[in-house]
């Protein structure tokens, strides 16, 4: 069978996320070309459970969401480094399982700290 | 007018000599009609003296054609010995008003803004009596007798 | 409360108060409405609550939303006809409103139902409760993420429909009693389809029992959250399941008994702390405790009438009125405009055991101006205590200090009842 | 497609699209209705003994997820169709007029019960005699409450409904709807 196009894994990659993308992008677009729109001024005003809302939405948020946020961010970013990892499990043998596992340690003393400094309670 | 009188009755007659107006024990509940101005002094006796802790319930009734026309009742309950009683005030026709027992019970509250909203009794002492059932914008006091039962006052859409 | 900032009109007319000065900008507090049409206020209820953040500093709770005017439209119907009101204050146990109406008004009149008439009484008295409970726990349980545990229990409360169903004719909207008797008879096989609705009911029960009472996402959203003090409960008029979670063992139909229940052996579930898993446990207890009074009411049942044999307020059954003429007669006085069930003057409060706490009605009997034998065809006056009003006063004492998160559970555990709460 | 068969066949007012002209493209419009009734998300404003139905009816039971038309949206931007269900006081009224409005085109108004479509048994100052007098409704489910087979029958017949009427596209003006009874 003679090499397709597809054979470098930088075109299959590419494809994957066209295909992707270009689904959601024509639904998306479907929808909005396709669908009525009529605006008045109640449907501008923002849906409180049918009421008038009584105070505006764009307030000064407490402080403690940034927290909460920010120690969301870093652990999720973790787990983005755990996947590719996990794939090559195998073939990474001891060392690639130390590196990780000190990286992982690294985090659960940041993780200590923030439980410490009472981050998650919101009294 | 039953044949003895109960033992709150003469409790409290014993505080306030002229206040029980009336008394029957129809169908085994045991009723007072008290003076309306004596009413929370006379609540507040049976809650702590006599151990009525339970405030069951709070209502009115409208006598249309009879010349006292409201009625204002409480349902007491003892919780420890299971008793019940029932008292009794006529407030008068044109400006009901009655002393209020928010002091006494919490629930009390609600129950004279639902008498205050369908009645239009007033409840001095109430801290803020204002409709609980309707709308604000809702003329009048729908339970009376006089109030006709299809007048309705919508705030949008037709009149029918 | 920012009145004297700059308000800018958006397009399409909408003022949006921007915050303009210092104090404005520093202000934490944010008034937000859970509001009439939120999924998890049952549809009418509507608390605006002053937030710090997540957490609820203040709160004011409006009801109303569902008045639909109980008081005025049962004086103007007949004795008989007002019970297809009292089906639709809590309209998630019917039977029980109908049954206290209906007992509020024999007691009114002084007349006794045969034993027969009794239990059937008591019977679909406990299934409506079951179905009450079930509901209940149901709505709070999905309200908290647990869905399976909803569909279990909306499957385990058909098959109480069915049975009532098979009864009256009717699920919900039930109209399954008389004054002064029964409508019907038990039709063969009841009985037994009671035992197989109790099994099914006690299986599902087990299932729901292990999934939810010792979860610990369950546990840790509902112990502690929404406690209510004994004192506290009883200023603001607490009975039932609530009260007993306070650890009042405060329950109708021991201390005040009526129809058959003192003739039964069941007990009590009394819990101590008075929070939002105290009255899950308390009722799920009391599911148990009703299964028990069936299956002891199926098998006690006597034969005999259903309805008691007083003339003037029973309709006599269909073979007298068309075999002979006083059953026509009969017939014809209780039915024509004007006859009906004449009640002397009078007034009564008598209470049911209701799935919520104490159902009270107090039924007040009055001669119209050119009623002859000072007795009246219509109520003059029908009271329902609502049980559930004394848990919604007390929603803005229950949630201070707790987070938005925990409003839910707490207003799912009181089981509000809208048709009971604004009448 | 024919419609032969169905004995009763809803068809709802022509919506008139300014910018197509007069062209019924049936094919498109049969295409565009079979999309829309399959995937119907409804938003349900519960207030009373109904929603005991509601909840069975879309419950395991009588499972309305059959049809496709069950899932919940709490937020009437993403709803298509309004689920009335119970009753409405006039103190309810404007808050269900204004969920109403606040709806995503093309919406869809079904009244569940006899409460909703004509007041049902409540005749009286506290109650609305119908929302019709207030929105525009496209289905009636009679019934107090309606048995749950009575609302399956019900999202067919607004599915059915979809379906055959002209479907709105690509219109931005104001699409005016009156009451029946305004």
């Amino acid at each position: 069978m003679d090499s397709s196009v597809f054979d470098n894994n930088l075109i299959r990659f590419l494809f994957l996320f066209g295909a992707a993308g270009g689904l959601v992008a024509f639904f998306v677009a479907l929808s909005a070309w396709l669908g009525p729109k009529s605006m008045n001024e109640t449907k501008a005003q923002p849906f409180e459970t049918g009421m008038i809302p009584k105070t505006d939405a764009r307030r000064p948020f407490p402080i403690k969401y940034y927290l909460v946020a920010i120690v969301f961010i870093v652990f999720d970013v973790e787990v983005a480094f755990l996947y590719p990892w996990a794939v090559e499990f195998r073939n990474l043998g001891a060392a690639g399982f130390i590196s990780m596992m000190i990286f992982l340690v690294i985090l659960l003393v940041g993780l200590f700290y923030a439980v410490r400094k009472r981050v998650f309670e919101w009294k | 007018m039953s044949e003895e009188k109960f033992p709150e009755q003469l409790a409290i007659e014993k505080r306030f000599p002229a206040a029980v107006l009336d008394w029957h024990a129809q169908h085994g509940d045991r009723t007072l009609l008290v003076e309306r101005d004596r009413i929370l002094d006379i609540a507040r006796l049976l809650k702590d003296d006599l151990g009525y802790n339970v405030l069951l319930d709070l209502t009115a009734v409208d006598y249309l054609p009879r010349k006292p026309r409201f009625e204002v009742v409480y349902h007491f309950m003892n919780l420890s010995t299971l008793v019940r009683l029932r008292v009794k005030a006529q407030p008068d026709d044109e400006h009901p008003v009655v002393p209020s027992l928010t002091s006494l019970w919490a629930i009390a509250d609600w129950y004279e803004r639902e008498v205050w909203d369908l009645f239009g009794v007033k409840f001095d002492g109430h801290p803020h009596l204002k409709r609980i059932m309707l709308y604000e914008e809702f003329k009048g006091h729908p339970l009376r007798k006089d109030y006709p039962k299809t007048k309705r006052q919508p705030l949008i859409g037709p009149e029918n | 409360m920012n009145g004297e900032s700059k308000t800018v009109v958006e397009p399409y007319g909408v003022e949006r108060a921007v915050p303009e000065t210092e104090a404005e900008f520093r202000q934490e507090e944010m008034l937000l409405n859970l509001g009439p049409s939120h999924p998890s206020m049952h549809g009418i209820v509507r608390i605006i609550t002053k937030l710090q953040g997540e957490l609820v500093l203040d709160s004011e709770v409006e009801i109303g939303y569902l008045h639909r005017a109980f008081e005025k439209s049962c004086e103007a119907t007949t004795w008989n006809q007002a019970l297809i009101y009292t089906d639709r204050l809590n309209y998630v146990s019917t039977c029980i409103n109908n049954v206290g109406y209906c007992l509020a008004v024999e007691k009114l009149l002084e007349i006794q139902l045969p034993p027969r008439g009794q239990y059937i009484r008591t019977m679909l008295c406990e299934v409506s409760r079951i179905a009450d409970h079930l509901t209940c726990v149901g709505a709070a349980a999905m309200e908290l993420g647990a869905f399976t545990v909803f569909l279990y229990m909306m499957i385990a409360r058909e098959y109480c429909y069915e049975l009532i169903e098979d009864y009256c004719g009717a699920r919900i909207t039930t109209n399954c009693s008389r004054v002064g008797g029964m409508p019907f008879d038990l039709s063969d096989g009841w009985l037994d389809k009671v035992g197989w609705t109790v099994g099914k009911v006690r299986h599902i029960l087990k299932e729901c029992d292990i999934l939810l009472t010792y979860n610990r996402i369950f546990v840790d959203r509902t112990k502690g959250i929404g406690a209510i003090s004994k004192e506290r409960a009883l200023q603001y008029g607490f009975t039932g399941p609530m009260l007993r979670a306070c650890g009042v063992p405060y329950d109708v139909r021991k201390d005040h008994p009526y129809l058959i229940y003192h003739q039964l052996d069941w007990t009590v579930p009394v819990g101590h702390r008075g929070d939002v898993l105290d009255r899950y446990l308390v009722r799920m207890e009391e599911m148990e405790q009703s299964c028990r009074i069936l299956e002891q009411c199926a098998g006690k049942i006597p034969g005999g009438p259903v309805s008691c044999d007083d003339k003037q307020v029973v309709l006599p059954d269909k073979k007298d009125t068309y075999g002979n003429i006083e059953g026509l007669m009969n017939h014809f006085k209780l039915i024509m405009d004007g006859h009906g069930i004449r009640v002397p003057a009078g007034e009564v409060y008598f209470s049911v055991e209701a799935g919520n706490g104490e159902l009270g009605f107090y039924v007040v009997s009055a001669p119209d101006e050119n009623s002859r034998d000072g007795c009246n065809g219509r109520p003059w006056r029908v009271r329902c205590r609502p049980p559930c009003l004394s848990f919604v006063a007390a929603m803005p004492e229950m949630i201070k200090g707790l987070m938005v998160a925990d409003v839910v559970p707490t207003f799912g555990s009181i089981n509000m009842i809208g048709g009971e709460l604004d009448r | 497609m024919s419609d032969k068969r169905s004995p009763t066949r809803l068809v709802r007012p022509d919506f008139t699209d300014p910018l197509r002209g007069q062209v019924y493209t049936t094919r498109f419009d049969k295409l565009l209705g079979w999309a829309r009734k399959y995937s119907l998300f409804q938003y349900p404003f519960v207030t009373a003994c109904c929603g005991m139905e509601y909840m069975s009816a879309s419950a395991g039971h009588y499972d309305i997820d059959r049809f496709g038309a069950a899932f919940p949206r709490f937020s009437p931007r993403q709803a298509d169709v309004l689920w009335v269900v119970g009753t409405i006081s006039h103190k309810l009224a404007p808050i269900m007029k204004t969920v109403y409005e606040q709806m995503a085109e093309p919406k869809y108004v079904v009244s569940f019960g006899a409460c909703a479509s004509c007041g049902g048994p409540y005749d009286n100052y506290a109650t609305v005699q119908g929302i019709d007098t207030i929105i525009p409704v496209d289905i009636y489910i009679a019934g107090c409450p309606p048995r749950p087979e009575a609302v399956l029958d019900g999202v067919l017949k607004l599915q059915q409904m979809i379906q055959n009427s002209k479907q709105p596209w690509r219109t931005t003006d104001v699409i005016e709807r009156k009451p029946l009874k305004a």
